[in-house]
């Protein structure tokens, strides 16, 4: 009983004493200091996505660390919060207490597309910029806020080349796709269908799975042979489990395939994954074989610095806060929304996927490359065969 | 006269004076905090509503549902759709609807529901709110995965009046206070002295001439009304409900609420919310990677040491001080 | 009747899994009355753990097997030497404990083998495909998993029901105080087919791995599928996860196929006709009022 | 062999058995006979350890045993032949009676083949689950369980209940074959003419207290204590 006692109490100690003393630590100051520029950053630190908020959090201080966290005289200071999962409140709730409570300049993020949504209405309402890692999709709500900007192209636009590719360079004329069953993959899909099908070729048949699908077997089993295969899945579980499943039977021999994201594919993951998946197309802003310096320079800082490679979405953390650094040199520290905009729209830069600026949608454009997976030095790796350059969204319908 | 007066206010002050504290530190101190902080207290006061509904059928009646959030996430969703899909901005027309709703799916789950028992009753409550969920995921009327975002604090309709941080904070616990009212009369009425037997006994009720089957419905039903009101609430608050909300991860967060709180009083939850709802906003700001440990610790730590809840035990140190340790459960 | 073939195939294998993983939780659940939600938490740790031992360190994919197995037991012994053992016919706080540890072993995978998703890995034989009917193929891993499945529901089947400690088990579900009685240490009966529960867990991971590969959300996704193999199957009995399993593994791949837009709900709609119709399960004895 | 002092059990809040002291001395067979409701069964459950005493002294050759956990009661010889004979229904005859068998290497053990030639019905039963067993054969089942596990005492409750007359002589006669091999019995009892038959002691219990105790012959003399305690049983 006595043990009990002593515990109980203990453990009411821990609970007073993590709660009392948790709003007094850091970041918490509510002055507002006008020497040093504050940064707001949502990144998906658990839940599914964990494994980008890591090597955001990396890319993005790999660029701070280029300015030696100083920009126009003022030091940077760089918050990170944790926007969760699936959970799309959390997301909003961490947005409110960066601005409310730690007074952030300018907002970085969130990456989830639906913690993207759910945070949008109130980023709208107030006026502070927003710079975003999830792609606008056609969905007008997306782009209410007049602050808000968006580093990667939209999701149709991405895969729009490799539609055009497929048809013209592949002699591709029928195809057959498979996606995740929400917007996003849905748009992604889009876009190949939509080149695809201007030019005449012809899609025999959609399936879509529920996001969190891992078995495709019986999709695959369903599947009727085109000339080739469309996969819209967003995620690398999913790509993983739907590229052994249709390995194991047998299918990458009969139908090539054609891939969104390729940067949903980690280099290590792709290794495993082993020779099977050579012949692989995809289209993507940044890959690790490009040569161009800006290329060179981050892969070469990123590997020396982490012992790690980065993919596309680590070069869009890069790039995004590249642009945003150039933008607050170019103001002179100032983050008033309208100034800010102003200058981000002005940004013209060479980053490792090649030149880039805003659209006036706001969308941030780059060449893109199809691209194919081939064996490097021995190492699998995405090797670019044609590079389609940047242009503004085709759906650019922004205010 | 006097010396009557002398002799019964610090009995007065020894039986309420934990109600009366607290009381006065909610309605006193939030002012002063920081306004993301006040809107956490406002998710606090939120999920006590949620805690205490869950626990008039886990505490009272023994039921154990892991399906609670259906009712919590119907409710919010209702109010999604009326302002949203159909513009209706009126809190007085909106929330009356929503929970009114809520418990109509409470009234239909329930016949579902209780016709098994026991932990078979935990595992059709947690199939009907993941079928809820699964649905929710893929309708896109109601945006499908992403869930309704964008509602703005309620229009009480009063012209000139906007409800700001703290207006709707004090809003919110009024809300709250009423609800527990309440929830106070259902459960000290013979109708909650009957829900009590039925968690002891079952069986004897039945002897005794109860139709425990109706006692434990109106009670599902009336559990899922007022979470309806906690799901409206929180739509509000967060400004968007998501398929997730109906499912099994909040329903077990409230769960631990009651249970760290101390199941079978209604300030427990209260009590429990405070803890929960702070320790995982603060542990996820402090240790952004690593605050699902923290919380699966206190889950744990819970469990194990905190047998009967934070409420029993404040109760009872309250007790030891003030009414010389004679300890009344 | 192509179709109809490969989605009986699909569906075995499927269910094979499931039973693989429900085995185990199904026993737990019939002998000690704990609803271990974390059992889909130790079969992605399971997972993860061979991954280590197959891809990383490129050994043995059978000893993979028996590591991930390995592991999950001793979070097995820990957790009920550790917790349940004091936590008796305490439902709630049983309940929440399991989900405690699911947010602690996602976390603790997460902080040891880091957020990037691990491929489908599996032994170099059974990798690729052969010709099945017409011009189709069809996995050799989807057929081993099968096999594995129907020889572990055999050895189950055969230790439940025709050895002596299967009797003492079966005797504790139907009589748990007069198994005592006889001077059975039944405290320890229990334990150990909790270990057991948890080691198939581990294991079914491994070879689960082999088809969809390891991700974090894992813990949580699988464990909606195997409650519901559980409830549909009767809890306690190898045969009913058999059962069950392969019934919602044929419901998944055949609803995956005829049906994509109701799919996902399909397995609940079924769990809750069971559970009115027969709440003990198709395979399950009657349910005890508890 | 055994001996309760002073005995006070509870369960929950009721107070069930205030005070008993009863001995089963080695080889004997004492009968505890009373009204339902008394605390028959309750001393048997005491003495097993399911409802542990909240006060008193339980000795088992010589060692204080109830502090000690069921099994290891169980373990230290004492066979339990339970009230409504709970018998396993997923287990067959055979694993019925295997599951929970013990000291198989001593030299005068019980084993399968001396229960089947105790009961030889049940060896034509053998694979069938227990509880499709008629009553009796049920009854048999019970005893040659407790038996495997070649218990020093026997704790039986009501063997007799709910058999035919016919069969509950056959019991009778199995358990004074039971005695003279040696095992001791506490035998409890509703049917008066066959524990007198059996016993060499008599308890007699009412509302939780040792109201009477005798050796049987002094018990039929004792007309008044017979019908207060024992209702028109005894008239038989």
């Amino acid at each position: 009983m006595k043990e009990k006692k002593i515990l109980f109490v203990v453990v009411v100690l821990f609970l007073s004493l993590t709660i009392l003393t948790i709003p007094f630590s850091a970041g918490y100051a509510k002055s507002k200091n006008t020497k040093s520029i504050k940064i707001g950053v949502l990144l998906p630190l658990t839940g599914p996505y964990a494994m980008w908020g890591k090597m955001f959090q990396n890319s993005m201080e790999l660029a701070l660390d280029s300015v030696g966290w100083k920009v126009a005289g003022k030091k940077i200071e760089l918050i990170i919060e944790d926007e969760g999962g699936e959970d799309v409140s959390m997301a909003l709730e961490k947005a409110k207490k960066l601005v409310e409570a730690n007074r952030v300049g300018l907002l970085l993020g969130p990456f989830y597309g639906g913690s993207a949504l759910s945070v949008m209405p109130y980023t709208s309402s107030i006026p502070i910029v927003n710079v975003k890692w999830s792609q606008p999709g056609k969905n007008k709500n997306e782009i209410g806020n007049k602050y808000g900007f968006w580093v990667p192209t939209t999701y149709p636009d991405n895969t729009y080349p490799l539609g055009q590719y497929a048809y013209e360079e592949k002699g591709i004329r029928t195809v057959t796709t498979i996606g995740s069953d929400y917007d996003c993959a849905y748009e992604f899909v889009e876009g190949f269908t939509d080149a695809f099908k201007s030019k005449g070729g012809k899609v025999i048949q959609q399936q879509w799975a529920p996001l969190t699908e891992i078995d495709y077997t019986p999709y695959l089993s369903n599947l009727k042979m085109a000339d080739a295969m469309v996969i819209g899945t967003l995620g690398p579980p999913a790509k993983l489990a739907l590229f052994s499943q249709y390995d194991q039977l047998g299918l990458f021999k009969k139908m090539p395939i054609f891939i969104s994201e390729v940067g949903t594919l980690p280099s290590p993951v792709m290794q495993e994954m082993g020779d099977k998946i050579i012949g692989v197309k995809g289209v993507e802003k940044f890959l690790t074989s490009l040569k161009n310096p800006e290329a060179q320079e981050f892969l070469k800082s990123y590997q020396a610095k982490y012992k790690s490679v980065p993919d596309d979405k680590a070069s869009d953390a890069y790039s995004g806060m590249k642009v945003v650094l150039a933008a607050l040199k170019a103001t002179g520290g100032d983050t008033d929304p309208d100034t800010l905009k102003k200058a981000l729209l002005n940004v013209k830069l060479n980053l490792p996927p090649g030149p880039f600026q805003f659209s006036e949608g706001r969308v941030g454009m780059v060449p893109l490359r199809v691209s194919e997976v081939q064996r490097v030095g021995g190492k699998l790796q995405w090797v670019p065969v044609k590079e389609y350059p940047g242009r503004p969204p085709y759906v650019e319908t922004y205010p | 006269m006097i010396t009557v007066k002398r002799l019964y206010r610090p009995a007065i002050f020894a039986s309420y004076g934990p109600y009366m504290i607290g009381l006065a530190i909610f309605l006193i101190v939030p002012p002063f905090l920081p306004m993301y902080v006040q809107s956490i207290i406002t998710k606090v006061a939120v999920f006590a509503i949620f805690a205490m509904s869950l626990d008039l059928i886990m505490g009272y009646t023994g039921l154990l549902s892991l399906g609670h959030a259906a009712f919590f996430g119907v409710g919010g969703y209702m109010a999604a759709i009326l302002i949203k899909n159909f513009e209706i901005t009126n809190f007085w027309i909106v929330a009356p609807i929503s929970i009114v709703v809520a418990a109509l799916f409470a009234a239909v789950l329930g016949l579902i529901a209780l016709r098994v028992t026991g932990i078979y009753f935990l595992l059709v409550t947690f199939a009907l709110s993941m079928l809820l969920a699964s649905i929710a995921l893929k309708w896109n009327y109601v945006n499908g995965i992403y869930g309704m975002a964008g509602i703005m604090r309620p229009d009480l309709g009063l012209a000139g009046f906007r409800l700001n941080h703290i207006k709707f904070y004090y809003f919110v616990f009024l809300i709250l206070i009423l609800c527990y009212f309440l929830m106070y009369r259902v459960v000290n009425s013979p109708f909650g002295h009957a829900l009590r037997g039925i968690r002891e006994s079952e069986s004897r009720m039945r002897a005794l001439g109860y139709n425990t089957w109706l006692y434990k419905y109106i009670t599902f039903i009336i559990a899922g009304l007022f979470a309806g009101v906690g799901g409206v609430l929180f739509t509000y608050q967060s400004g968007v409900i998501a398929p997730q909300h109906l499912g099994v991860t909040v329903s077990t967060l409230a769960m631990l609420i009651c249970i760290i709180g101390g199941i079978g009083t209604l300030w427990g939850p209260f009590v429990g919310a405070l803890v929960i709802i702070l320790l995982e906003y603060f542990s996820s700001i402090n240790a952004p990677e690593r605050w699902p440990l923290i919380l699966g610790g206190v889950f744990v730590i819970a469990v194990m040491f905190l047998k009967g809840g934070i409420a029993f035990h404040l109760k009872k140190l309250w007790n030891k001080m003030f009414l010389n340790g004679s300890f009344k459960g | 009747m192509e179709l109809i073939i490969l989605n009986v195939l699909n569906g075995v294998s499927f269910g094979a899994i499931l039973f693989l993983l429900c085995s185990g939780l199904s026993l737990t659940f019939g002998v000690m009355g704990i609803l271990n939600l974390s059992h889909g938490a130790l079969y992605m740790v399971g997972a993860y753990v061979g991954w280590s031992i197959a891809v990383h360190q490129g050994l043995n994919f059978w000893l993979a097997v028996l590591a991930g197995g390995l592991v999950a037991g001793l979070l097995g012994l820990i957790m009920e030497r550790g917790f349940f053992r004091h936590l008796h016919g305490m439902i709630n706080e049983q309940v929440l404990l399991t989900f405690g540890f699911i947010y602690i072993l996602t976390n603790l995978c997460l902080w040891i083998w880091g957020g990037v998703p691990k491929a489908p890995y599996t032994a170099p034989s059974f990798s690729g495909s052969f010709d099945i009917v017409g011009d189709w193929t069809y996995s050799k891993a989807r057929l081993v998993v099968t096999g594995i499945g129907i020889v572990l529901a055999a050895v189950l089947w055969f230790f439940q029901e025709k050895t002596r400690i299967g009797a003492i088990i079966r005797a504790g579900m139907d009589n748990k105080e007069m198994t005592i009685g006889l001077g059975i240490n039944y405290g320890l009966v229990a334990t150990f087919v909790f270990i057991l529960g948890c080691f198939i867990a581990g294991a079914a991971g491994v070879i689960g791995a082999s088809l969809f590969g390891v991700t974090l959300d894992l813990g949580m996704s699988i464990l909606l599928l195997a409650l519901v193999v559980v409830v549909v199957g009767g809890k306690g009995s190898v045969q009913g996860a058999l059962v069950g399993g392969i019934l919602i593994g044929l419901i998944i791949s055949f609803g995956k196929a005829l049906f994509p837009q109701i799919s996902t709900f399909l397995v609940y709609l079924v769990m809750i006709v069971i559970l009115l119709i027969k709440p003990s399960g198709i395979m399950g004895k009657k349910v005890q009022d508890r | 062999m055994i001996e309760l002092r002073d005995v006070h059990t509870y369960y929950a809040d009721s107070y069930i058995l205030q005070g008993i002291s009863l001995e089963v001395k080695e080889g004997s067979v004492a009968a505890l006979l009373g009204r339902n409701g008394m605390g028959k069964t309750t001393t048997i459950r005491t003495i097993i350890g399911f409802t542990p005493p909240r006060e008193g002294i339980i000795r088992f050759k010589e060692k204080e045993i109830q502090c000690l956990k069921p099994h290891k009661i169980a373990r230290m010889g004492i066979g339990l032949v339970p009230q409504g004979r709970q018998i396993f229904p997923s287990l067959s005859v055979y694993e019925n009676l295997t599951m929970a068998a013990r000291d198989m290497e001593r030299g005068d053990a019980w084993n399968i083949n001396k229960i089947y030639n105790l009961f030889p019905i049940l060896k034509t039963r053998t694979r069938i689950k227990g509880t499709l067993l008629s009553g009796g054969e049920q009854q048999m089942l019970t005893i040659g369980r407790a038996l495997m596990t070649n218990p020093a005492l026997l704790l039986m409750d009501e063997p007799s209940e709910g058999l035919a007359p016919i069969i509950v002589e056959e019991i009778g006669h199995i358990i004074g074959r039971l005695k003279e091999s040696g095992i001791s019995i506490l035998l409890v009892e509703q049917n008066i003419s066959m524990a007198l038959d059996l016993a060499d002691y008599v308890y007699i219990i009412s509302k939780g207290v040792i109201e009477y105790e005798s050796k049987p012959d002094d018990l039929i003399k004792n007309e008044e204590i017979v019908s207060n305690y024992l209702g028109v049983a005894g008239n038989e």
